[in-house]
């Protein structure tokens, strides 16, 4: 990869943050939401056992 | 023994209510006023006194100024009857709430257009606005403050029953309420720059009466959830 | 009759009433009882149509009493704690927006009997923000004397009697008298029952509740 | 179709067949837009190389307002049709729209600030996402300021379908302003003023936070499902005590 | 067994009561601050979006914006809090009323401020201000928002045995604020026009400090008329 | 012993008392009676220091209760009807906050102590909103046990019974009891004088007045 394609005439501030952020936001709102999943499924988990 | 009274009466008997507890004397009328001079003092102070540039914001004065003075004292009518029971005897009557709420906005948008409307010419000479404009001042800011109201009571419902409703309020009702200001300075500006208002004029008249049909139904079905707590 | 069969009655987050069910009878007073926070003002609250009935059923006769909410607003006066009287307005002024807010047409005439019935013409102009708290219940009672004059089924009364003194107790179970004698079913919760000079059933909630 | 989707069980059967299908969708789709976007697509002959912000900005506009129109149908299905199922939709579909509307502004302002000197500009359209995004702030914080879940359901439902008037009126009112910003270059369908190349990646972009979305909506109904049954379960346990206690 | 606690632990104790009231989660933070920001749009609005135009009233904008923050929701508690009794308790402790009223002002002026604060970089970016400006506003509406919060507290104390206060209410304290907004928009004009801004700072502390030593006073002082109604 | 001389005290327009005179026990319960709008809760809170005695001293053994109102605040406690909750804070709170307020350093060991001492140990993180009517009462009423911890000499109380259940009156009783062993004073304004198992004073107003 070349300096000329980092660099992107100048605008590397502007263009590296926006793809950044918006990547990084997309992955914590899936990492967040399979957590949460995860942790429903384990308290489901527990409630039906102490039921039985 | 029924004499059952028409919705008719009892809507305007409802607007008698309103008017009797917030309107009895001459000094809620004064109060109004002053409280719109004061909003306009503050704007001047804000931006200083020079022409040009007042000017460039009477319009935005009006409107904040009516956006202001109507929904906070909607809302407190609202909270007030929530919280000494009326709403309660309302729910337990024969009257549908949607009856009672319109005509509490009715009532709110009276109450203040009133003592704006005797107060006009003191504005005009404050604020420095041209003869051709104030039919249409006028007629904007009748349209305009029954669908500020309208709206208000939409606001004030949905918050009635909510955490902190009073800090939410302003977010929810500020958003609903950007179409009204522009289309009421919209017809001021094409007034200024002599172009025809009515665009604007009608679509604020088709805005409002968007929400004079659905506000009673919606803000009676967020009532009757504050209640049911 | 009124019957609730199988009600259950959520307050917030908490199930007040479960799979719970009462018959009450018409023509009668029903003394509902219990310690605080068993229910009692939730109860009421939802025979009025306040408080949804998550489940179950709740009939007058064989209708469906939430099947025409109109219907059923014309047939009861609920009072409870909160009064419902509005602040800025006088006691006479009070009764008389309440009674135009349910569509009756009434003399003034018969709004100052109303306040006679409770001792209130005295106090007839008196704003409500002066009043005694006992002068505040007993305009908000005067309302069941105007109740007596039109088609009303059903008194659901919160606590009634707390603030009032021997003279406007003995008023108040005149009124209740009077309702009795018109075939009028009375709801009324209260702790002190012997404040009461008529037979009534007693519905005490903290055995009733057991029971299920 | 909403009314067949709205057994439980029938959703998670048929969403479990075809999440992976969506998530491998959304993946491949998204490491082909990047890849066209950053490596692939032209330079703007005016904005140069500054162009390619739009390739997260507009697909995050799109979605925004997407999302706030399916938001508010899912809730008129839930005030009028009164499945729960729609409440739970609704509700993911928020967090995620205000996300891509939060987007919309910061890569925005981004690409502002090259390109007319400034971060912020009063001009139609940021104004109207503002506004989009406080319909999502004020959905999401009103159903949550209530005691009982279900009443915050209702009263932010009420809201989303409020919007849903006022959000046009909103935005074509808000046109009335003059605009700095670029006449609309999609929507003029008959000769697109943009390159071709310069499509592709914008709708590969489109197509990936859409699937992603899509995803996304699917996992947070099912964990909220799944909630709902744990609720369910504890409140039966607490019963049964109460009863065995009284 | 008398444990007393000092003066400042009550006072603490007091702005800690006010905060678990009204600042409980990071709604309440994100409610303000979006509140401020909605006024901007809503003024924005209102005046056209040309930059010229904001400029001239940026300004005023933060000062309207921080008076509308605080004012109504101070008159809100102190309302509240004499609705349910809790100064009826207060008075009939020992401690000062003058000391409660104080903590319930200073507790408001924190919980505007600190989201203001927070969210100042975002106002810099939306009104497009200068960056050699911002200490000076900063600080300006520190101050400016402590007096706003002194002079509030006056006025809700006015108004609350007051049968209409509350359309009262601005008029009675927007005159004690006219000041404030003229110190602090001289600040920020002569901040723009390069001249020194100390005059007016140093006029702004200096009303701020009056007040601070006056408020309490009176507001006490209004208070006990009202309890003794 | 607490003497009211001629004291004049007014209520908005009206003169409520009128250079009347009345003399009050120290170490014992006076319970005030009379009709509705009569003064009970005026004249306690007149003798609270809020309500300002236009003519007339009162006098607490040998000195003028309002010469030194930090030092008379210190030494009361007064509850009415309003109970002085706020509404967005939980039991807990409002009890601990209260007692913060008065400058007293209360440990959470002895809030719970109080609020145990109505049976609101349970409720303890209910929040205000939440609770009945019963409930905030008891709520306020948890006061008065902490009150026994410190050296307040005076209980006003104003319909304190109204909304309890029978168990909280035993409870209330036995709180007063208590401050009764601790020489302490109550004044309690009250309609129903059958709650009480103790020895009382009545104060009647009905009759003191037209004396006069
Ligand atoms: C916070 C700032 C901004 C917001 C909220 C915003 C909002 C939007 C929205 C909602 C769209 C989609 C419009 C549509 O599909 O019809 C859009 C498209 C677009 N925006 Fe922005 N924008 C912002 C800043 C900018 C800036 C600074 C530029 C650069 C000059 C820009 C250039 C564009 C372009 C070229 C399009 C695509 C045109 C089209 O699809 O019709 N935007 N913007
Ligand atoms: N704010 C006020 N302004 C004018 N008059 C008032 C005000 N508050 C009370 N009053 C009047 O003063 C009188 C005494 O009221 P007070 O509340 O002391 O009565 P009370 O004996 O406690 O009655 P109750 O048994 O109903 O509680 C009443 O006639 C009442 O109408
Ligand atoms: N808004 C609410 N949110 C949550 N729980 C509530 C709410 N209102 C009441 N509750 C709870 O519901 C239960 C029943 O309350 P209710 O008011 O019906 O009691 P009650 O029998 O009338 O008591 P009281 O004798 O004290 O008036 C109580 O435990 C109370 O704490
Ligand atoms: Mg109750
Ligand atoms: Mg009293």
């Amino acid at each position: 990869m070349n300096e000329l394609f980092w660099v992107m005439q100048g605008y590397e501030i502007y263009i590296w943050p926006s793809y950044v952020l918006t990547l990084l936001s997309l992955g914590l709102l899936f990492v967040h939401s399979t957590k949460q999943l995860q942790k429903a499924k384990k308290l489901l988990k527990q409630l039906s056992k102490t039921k039985n | 023994m029924s004499l059952q009274s028409s919705f008719i009466q009892i809507f305007i008997s409802h607007i008698k209510r309103e008017f009797l507890i917030n309107f009895r004397s001459l000094v809620d009328v004064i109060a109004i006023i002053s409280f719109m001079i004061l909003i306009v003092t503050l704007f001047v102070l804000g931006i200083g006194p020079f022409e040009e540039k007042l000017k460039l914001i009477s319009n935005a004065i009006f409107w904040i100024g009516l956006i202001l003075a109507i929904i906070p004292s909607l809302e407190k009518t609202l909270q007030k009857d929530y919280d000494n029971g009326w709403l309660d005897q309302a729910t337990t009557s024969p009257t549908p709430m949607e009856l009672i709420l319109l005509s509490k906005s009715l009532a709110y948008w009276l109450i203040v257009i009133i003592p704006l409307l005797i107060s006009l010419p003191l504005f005009i000479v404050l604020l420095n606005i041209k003869l051709k404009l104030i039919p249409w001042l006028l007629i904007s800011l009748l349209i305009g403050g029954l669908s500020i109201s309208l709206i208000g009571i939409i606001g004030s419902a949905l918050t009635l029953g909510a955490k902190r409703g009073n800090i939410l309020l302003p977010i929810l009702i500020i958003p609903l309420i950007i179409p009204i200001l522009i289309f009421g300075v919209g017809i001021s500006e094409a007034v200024r720059i002599n172009e025809s208002p009515l665009g604007n004029l009608f679509l604020l008249i088709g805005f409002t009466l968007i929400y004079l049909v659905i506000s009673p139904f919606i803000s009676a079905f967020l009532i009757r959830i504050a209640i049911s707590r | 009759m009124l019957y609730l069969k199988d009600v259950t009655i959520k307050r917030g987050l908490k199930t007040v009433f479960y799979n719970w069910s009462a018959t009450i009878e018409n023509s009668k007073v029903t003394i509902i009882s219990g310690k605080n926070g068993v229910g009692k003002s939730t109860l009421l609250r939802a025979i009025a149509g306040m408080i949804p009935i998550e489940k179950g059923i709740v009939k007058n006769h064989d209708n469906e009493i939430f099947k025409d909410k109109i219907k059923w607003g014309q047939n009861l006066i609920y009072i409870d704690s909160k009064n419902g009287l509005s602040k800025d307005l006088t006691v006479f002024e009070n009764l008389k927006t309440w009674s135009e807010m349910r569509g009756w047409k009434t003399s003034d005439n018969d709004l100052q009997k109303a306040l006679d019935s409770v001792d209130m013409l005295n106090h007839k102009n008196l704003y409500v923000s002066q009043c005694s708290e006992g002068l505040k219940k007993r305009a908000a009672l005067s309302r069941l004397y105007l109740s007596l004059l039109f088609d009303v089924g059903f008194w659901l009364l919160d606590e009634p009697t707390n603030e009032l003194d021997q003279k406007s107790i003995i008023l108040f179970n005149k009124l209740i008298q009077r309702f009795l004698e018109n075939k009028g079913t009375i709801l009324l919760a209260c702790h002190e029952l012997k404040l009461f000079n008529f037979n009534y059933e007693l519905l005490n909630l903290d055995l009733l509740k057991k029971k299920n | 179709m909403f009314d067949w989707l709205a057994n439980p069980n029938r959703f998670n059967r048929i969403t479990e067949k075809i999440q992976p299908c969506i998530f491998l969708i959304a993946i491949i789709t998204l490491v082909s837009g990047l890849y066209f976007s950053l490596f692939d697509s032209p330079k703007d002959y005016q904005q140069g190389d500054a162009v390619r912000i739009m390739y997260v900005h507009v697909p995050s506009a799109w979605l925004a307002s997407i999302l706030y129109f399916s938001l508010a149908i899912s809730c008129v299905f839930y005030l009028v049709w009164k499945h729960p199922l729609a409440d739970l939709v609704s509700s993911s579909i928020a967090p995620i729209g205000a996300l891509f509307s939060a987007l919309t502004l910061v890569t925005g302002s981004l690409w502002g600030k090259p390109m007319w000197g400034t971060w912020w500009v009063w001009d139609a359209r940021l104004t109207s996402m503002l506004v989009l995004f406080f319909f999502y702030l004020g959905y999401i914080l009103l159903s949550n300021a209530f005691e009982r879940k279900i009443d915050g359901s209702k009263t932010a439902s009420v809201l989303a379908i409020v919007g849903l008037i006022n959000l046009p009126i909103v935005k074509f009112s808000v046109d009335w302003w003059h605009t700095l910003h670029q006449p609309a270059s999609i929507i003029k369908i008959g000769g697109p003023s943009i390159d071709d190349k310069m499509l592709l990646p914008l709708i590969l972009m489109i197509f990936a936070l859409s699937f992603f979305s899509l995803y996304m909506i699917i996992l947070n109904v099912k964990t909220k499902l799944i909630e709902k049954k744990c609720e369910a379960l504890l409140l039966k346990s607490n019963l049964e005590e109460i009863s065995k206690a009284g």
